[in-house]
């Protein structure tokens, strides 16, 4: 009845930051992707920040025991789900608790009001109400009785019970799908896909939904809503995507572009285990996943189909990288094509399993007994995952080598709006399979390519080429075991020059400059909004900062040497205690330094402005 | 050309270039004669075979075969051998393997191969020692056996691999011994036209660390009193003049003389049964072996193959029109479009 | 001081501070709430006691216990376990394990722990499904489970883990589950009796990702009409009115109505069998379980301790004298002097 | 009859260096050691190197199944089995050829001539018989027909059949004694005791012995003698010691010294199973061992044992090593005592398993997911064993820390005398256990002590301290799980500093130093003798250089930067591509050289003197 609205201003705003928090079993992860998916369809460019508690389900109510989803919505290209939200969603007094801290100056709350009872202010840690003891003076506060207005608006859906109270989620979404004035209409429709099996459950997540909105439009509490007009993407067609989903298309991808059936094989682990879903549910597309008995078993059935000449790939977290070591060195030898996926999580041990951490590095480059380099690749950010993962079975391919490519709980689990590239006009990336004889009519099976120092690949299946691998010492070009001197020396080299010279065949590392800078700042990985938005903003402020972005890390560019001593001051903002940084040192014997947060969770923006302008004050 | 159908393989098409450099005297020789002579005589193609191991002496198998080879790292050959088989359907896949390899460090890879039912051959040389380290006792040495790490006796009790794979749901579970190479072949053979992972462990003198751990299958008058050749279909009978036999009671299987119960109480082999129960009873007869022991195929029953059942998930998934888009599944998530 | 005599403990004093987290309805709970009130019956001091578990739901359990605790990694409380056992054989120490834990990851250390009988006690919480990792399927998951990493289905045959303990020398085997707390906490008895290693699969169900997986064994009828429980020395009968019994032939164990057989010919369940061939055909009535299910002690033999064996060696070694001195080894390999 | 010996001079020579070279069933390991103790106890000092083919029997009479024995014996105190050799026995033409090139300018050949038949010519790959065909001008050739020899001398011993010829390796031995004036009598005791067993053995090794003795004191073609004096050891007590040996001691005293019940689990691999054959043979010291099913239960095992109470050590090399990652850094979160030996020899993979490398350091520092930092030592020579175990027990258990301790192929099988210790002078490493309450009447598990930052160490048994460990990230103080952001990065910052705190508690490193020198020669591990004697050398041509050899390689010694920043030229060889080189550039920023070799080889003397001659001419 928008006849009845009371006049409201429209206020416009250029970005927003919202956050949903409520107990892990209040559904805040679905309202705020529902909002994110509203938002992304209506244009805006965003990114998201997902926080869940550790795997095990903590009791209701508790601080341990909330869960939070961030967005980041902006009519002009963002980075970062930001650092402190403007507006914090509270289904309970924990999630407020938890949460107030982060909330920007003069922040607006909309809290669950009928959650603020003695039991739940207990169990979160309050001695008094925070809603009444003047303790959020200077937020707007908006008491909201949610669980009061959804138990009416699911009256009559049939909904009985505890379900009754499980659409307050959609309540709490449609209100601030009115504050922020999206169109309600992408979410009913998800709806009515997603609950079609259950007419019940469907009906009162829709008419909680319209409650939530119908809501905003009726109460003064309400003095205006946003609006966040849509942001100037690239013209095309855009998903909002997660590292773990860009991981799993780059994959089929890189199959479809090197012409080879995809083996994905993977034992469960947070938070690497959606990968393995994706995949799972790819096989429409000949995807084959293999679920094995621990990590030990999937790199070596993925190294196995890479010998029976697929596209042979694993995936794991941290502790599983850790298992996988014998076997890597196994495929270095072996010298097969093989994609290996570390989704880097807080540890050492079993750690922070949930929360994200960028301590794999060295063990990536050096956890390996014996002298075995492989390549070492980062992923940037959800969207930059797809071109990586063609990138690294690239070079899988071409140069006939395990790849390490490094992601994290971060990339994998939060979302951005991401063009999707042509698939038709992907890169031929395939290499023909040896079918004959490479040498005098005979088949040498570590014959070398002159060029990239590849062996050829002849599969299991091809008559002649019959031949045996193996991890014990090969004799170079015949590949028969050898234990002698010169010839060990000789293919530690091969191998070792192997790798180096990959780094001929990838793009310089290109600068992010800026006049007269003599600060330069090094990133890896799922850094690389924090710090971009950093240099933006502490460039605002006048600093002169220069900042470039690695995507490969084992080899480097080829310039890089040059690029770092152009700068007087190298700084490595790493979630991790200076991997990078002491890589470039003993590399190039720069003075670089290393800004170091483990805390389980990405940079702020202003963290990293703050040091640049530190840094580079006169 | 009808050439495919002449051609005839000899047992030396399927040696390698490689020097054989067991010991002297060392069973594995004969089990890589009675392999040869197998492939030879079954006729298969020596590209569509793959030899997978892990290591250990036995481990080198693969550098001696004219075949296909992976030589794996220590316990992983199931692995491997389990990739190779997912990414080709169409090769014979055998991994060989030793006491250690299979079961001390591959334990876990062995019986999930088994329940998984893949198309790989597992052949476990069991010399009850650790060979190539020069000594060691293996889960399948006898308690109380002193060797460099045990000179006091090692501890616990071996496995009896045949019991461990039946408990495993392996389809196909066998057991053989060195010496004796047309029994070899022909288990091996059975292995072979069985569809679906197979057991099979292969007694075999290491003669050098644990010279005659089977003398009393291999001594002549020895294997006439031990040796029970398990026929399917036949009742169980044993001994110089089939003298005594095997029956299956509330307690598990017991010899028995033949004058005395009668054949008809005998147990009567069966290789298809649908339960491992019978052939579990007959597996606990010897542990070591000491005393008279099963030899032969203890089960050979059908289950659906692993890449089969997957084979066809991708089929039924494509609906039979063949692989669908990337693009259409990434847009199936959500897009929109900006002009 | 007859202190110790009149010492009594309650449930509570088993109960740690740290909140519980598992999921409302959660199996976990109840077999939790059993361990403590076992635990408080049979009097033991909360100092002499160890919780080791791998990763899992199941796994958070030691947290929850006033004992001693170590909550390792995925699949590796076994070995954990044996270490402690090893450098204190005066503790009595618990594995927790869930079916992922045990079965996948750590399918090769439960094994080896069973053949080597050291002092442990493995409560395996089976609920045929990954919890903490939010839904995939486990090796103990049927055939055909559609989850998150199988959404068309689970392939491979799961393991039945009482068969494969039995398969790998366990000397102390036995199955209950959650929601039966005298049945449990009965179990926890006889398993903490017998010394040696013991194997104790529960069935656990897990609300959130695979409810009603047990429901054959805990709908009121269905319970009845499907749960064997095992006795010893006792004909094995089941059914509302015991109408149903278990025989034991040559191709395993069969159910038959007892009024057809007559009671004589009905198995009797003799836990201290030394061979374990009626144990493991027992374990093959059911699969998942799906149908009459045989809950209980399946076996209960003695068999000399690892730890026992390990310490009759050194004081062997040592001749009853104490330890020898260094020095004198040193030189017993050849030394000269020097002035 | 010494009466009618020829009249023969006995050259006084101060060194002499001896290869003993057979196929692999020839017995050559037994004759170079029987030589090296006659030769020990006679007084002189020495160094040894065994090598052998790869564990598998290679083919009798080829030169993969080549077996040798070298043994430098001196009247003063040496420091390398030296690198060619002035005497090669070769038993076989496969054992000559393989071994000539090594062979010293003008150096003396002794052959067994029977085995120089066409079949042994043609497998060694000899178209013409050395012998024969004048290719041996230049060297002293002495032709003995070993085996008729020994034929002869056994037939009465009861010996028949294959037996017969197992015996010539004492003819050998026998002859070799004479010629180098030892006495028999060692040699014959040794083979009384050894061969009790089997009368004929024992008899039939006795007659070759002194009858490859009588051939020399009888034949012509021996032209003199030679007679290396003793050398001045230190007084006191030597035994002749393999690497595996000391580190067997060094644990054994370690246990001793900290007043713990010793607990050893391992999985046997090449080269690091005879430790576990050392210990296994020590129950009447109470020492246990255990042989786990694979390489992570091993490092399970003993961690739970440490958890109990008892000094936990597990032992491997690189491919075991790598499978212990994930429980090692279960061991960093525990904070629990625990000793990890790794045995290196080549890699990747199983690489060269009976040969010897360094490529294990990087993968020791940084092999392990998360921030995982733990004490790195090496151990420099056999003897050296001894104490830097008892060491690296004094660091784990002082501050709750597992260790690694880094042997390799060459130190665990070469043999050095050794001056045994004072045993009952060990110094007190003992911890006490945590027995009652440490904070306000409760225990709390991750109470640190102030200065060396180590938690207590509560053991179950213990009344009143139960408590849980684990590897999730745990709460301060109290040991509890924490996911706390803020906690993590104090706990990761606090198990850092805890390590790095440990560089205050050893010693300062020392250096070999030399007026004037500006090239510093930096090494670990093994390369100790090659690189003593190297540096002596080069000084004995005017090169100013100075030396330093580090033990702990994490932390590293207080002052190592400050050593290193005094030379102008930092060099650092290494049996690797250059893992401690990146350290020492990574940390210091100094531009240490690395001079690197991967053959499976220890370096050779000659190797390190010419490079520094090279580095320091003006
Ligand atoms: C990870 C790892 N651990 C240990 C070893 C050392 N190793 C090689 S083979 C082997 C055992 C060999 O015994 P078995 O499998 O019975 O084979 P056999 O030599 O008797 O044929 C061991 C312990 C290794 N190569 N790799
Ligand atoms: C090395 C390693 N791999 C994988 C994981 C992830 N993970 C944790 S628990 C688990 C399986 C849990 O299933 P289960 O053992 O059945 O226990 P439940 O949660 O069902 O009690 C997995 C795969 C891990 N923590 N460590
Ligand atoms: S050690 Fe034993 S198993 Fe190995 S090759 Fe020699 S005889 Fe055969
Ligand atoms: S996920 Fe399942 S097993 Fe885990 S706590 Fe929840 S109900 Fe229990
Ligand atoms: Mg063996
Ligand atoms: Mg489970």
């Amino acid at each position: 009845m928008p006849d009845e609205t009371p006049t409201l201003e429209q206020e416009s705003v250029d970005h927003v930051r919202i956050r949903f928090a409520g107990d892990s079993g209040d559904g805040m992860q679905l309202a705020g992707a529902r909002f994110t998916d509203a938002s992304a369809i209506f244009g805006n460019d965003l990114a998201t920040l997902p926080s869940y508690p550790a795997e095990i389900r903590a009791p209701a109510g508790t601080i341990a025991g909330v869960s939070s989803f961030q967005v980041h919505i902006a009519d002009s290209d963002i980075l970062t789900p930001g650092d402190n939200p403007d507006v914090l969603v509270a289904m309970n007094p924990a999630a407020l608790r938890a949460n107030l801290a982060d909330l920007a100056p003069a922040g607006t709350i909309v809290v669950n009001r009928d959650a603020f009872d003695e039991r739940n202010l207990e169990r979160a840690g309050y001695t008094t109400n925070p809603l009444r003891d003047g303790s959020l003076r200077g937020y707007t506060v908006i008491e909201v009785p949610m669980e009061e207005m959804t138990r009416e608006a699911v009256k009559d859906t049939g909904i009985t019970g505890r379900g009754v109270l499980r659409s307050k989620n959609f309540f709490a979404l449609g209100l601030m799908i009115w504050m922020f004035s999206r169109p309600l209409e992408p979410t009913l429709e998800w709806i009515k896909a997603t609950f079609a099996k259950d007419e019940a459950v469907m009906r009162a997540n829709e008419a909680a939904l319209r409650a939530g909105y119908n809501f905003g439009l009726n109460t003064e509490q309400f003095r205006h809503t946003y609006q966040v007009r849509p942001a100037k993407l690239k013209p095309g067609v855009h998903a909002n995507v997660t590292g773990n989903q860009t991981v799993a298309w780059g994959l089929v991808a890189a199959a479809q572009a090197a012409r080879l059936p995809l083996l994905y094989s993977s034992y469960p682990i947070t938070p690497a285990s959606d990968i393995l879903h994706e995949l799972s549910r790819y096989q429409r597309l000949g995807v084959r996943t293999f679920q094995a008995e621990d990590e030990i078993a999937a790199i070596g059935v993925a190294l196995g189909a890479s010998f029976g000449g697929n596209l042979g790939v694993t995936g794991t977290s941290g502790p599983g990288l850790a298992l996988k070591s014998e076997t890597m060195s196994l495929a270095v030898m072996t010298e097969l094509p093989l994609l290996i996926i570390d989704v880097q999580r807080g540890g050492p041990s079993t750690g922070l399993p949930t929360k994200t951490e960028q301590a794999d590095l060295l063990m990536a480059l050096y956890g390996r007994h014996g002298e075995a380099p492989l390549p070492v690749l980062a992923i940037a950010s959800p969207g930059d995952a797809f071109g990586t993962m063609i990138e690294a079975a690239r070079i899988a391919l071409k140069y006939m080598t395990p790849v390490i490519v490094l992601s994290d709980g971060y990339i994998a689990n939060s979302a951005e709006p991401w063009l999707l590239p042509n698939l038709d006009a992907l890169p031929d990336i395939s290499v023909p399979f040896v079918t004959g004889p490479n040498s005098d009519g005979k088949f040498m099976p570590y014959l070398r390519d002159a060029q990239t120092l590849a062996r050829g690949w002849a599969v299991p299946g091809t008559p002649g080429l019959e031949h045996r691998v193996g991890g014990l010492e090969k004799e170079d070009v015949t590949g028969a075991v050898s234990y002698t001197p010169a010839n060990h020396e000789k293919m530690v080299l091969l191998r070792e020059r192997k790798i180096a010279g990959i780094a001929d065949d990838i793009p310089a590392v290109v600068v992010d400059a800026d006049e007269g800078a003599d600060l330069l700042v090094v990133g890896w990985g799922s850094t690389y909004p924090a710090i971009s938005a950093g240099v933006r903003q502490a460039r605002g402020r006048g600093a002169k900062v220069a900042r470039a972005h690695l995507r490969h890390l084992n080899p480097f560019p080829r310039n890089l040497g040059e690029v770092l001593r152009r700068y007087r001051q190298v700084l490595v903002p790493e979630l991790n205690r200076g991997h990078l940084a002491r890589l470039l040192r003993a590399e190039f014997l720069v003075d670089a330094i290393g800004m170091s947060k483990v805390q389980g969770m990405p940079f702020k923006t202003f963290e990293i402005e703050e040091k640049i302008v530190e840094m580079t004050r006169p | 050309m009808t050439d495919t159908e002449t051609k005839r393989y000899t047992r030396a098409d399927f040696q390698s270039d490689q020097e054989v450099r067991w010991c002297p005297g060392c069973g594995d020789y004969t089990i890589l004669a009675s392999m040869q002579t197998f492939l030879a005589e079954v006729g298969l193609d020596r590209e569509k075979v793959v030899f997978v191991s892990g290591i250990g002496c036995s481990s080198r198998f693969p550098y001696y075969m004219s075949t296909y080879g992976f030589h794996g790292i220590h316990g992983r050959a199931p692995a491997i051998a389990s990739g190779i088989a997912l990414a080709n359907p169409g090769l014979s896949v055998w991994v060989i393997t030793g006491d250690g390899d299979a079961l001390s460090i591959g334990g876990n890879h062995i019986i999930h191969a088994m329940r998984r039912n893949l198309n790989i051959k597992v052949l476990l040389f069991n010399n009850q020692i650790y060979g190539l380290t020069k000594g060691q006792f293996s889960p399948t040495s006898e308690f109380g056996k002193r060797t460099k790490s045990s000179p006091s006796g090692a501890l616990g009790r071996p496995f009896n691999p045949v019991s461990l794979a039946l408990g495993a749901e392996a389809t196909f579970v066998a057991r053989t011994i060195d010496m004796d190479r047309p029994h070899t072949i022909e288990v091996l053979r059975r292995a072979y036209q069985h569809r679906g992972a197979a057991f099979i462990e292969i007694y075999q003198n290491c003669n050098v660390f644990n010279d005659k751990a089977f003398a009393e299958l291999t001594g002549k008058e020895d294997r006439l009193a031990n040796r029970i050749n398990l026929q399917h279909g036949k009742p169980v009978v044993f001994g110089p003049n089939q003298e005594r036999g095997v029956v299956l009671g509330a307690s598990g299987a017991r010899i028995v003389d033949v004058a005395e119960v009668g054949l008809e109480a005998l147990h009567v082999h069966d290789e298809h049964a649908p339960d491992p129960s019978a052939a579990f009873a007959l597996s606990r007869l010897s542990h070591g072996p000491h005393g008279p022991t099963p030899m032969g195929v203890f089960r050979d029953v059908q289950r659906s193959l692993y890449e089969d059942d997957l084979q066809r998930q991708v089929s039924d998934a494509q609906g039979g029109r063949g692989p669908a888009d990337l693009t259409e599944l990434i847009r199936q998530t959500g897009t929109w479009t900006i002009n």
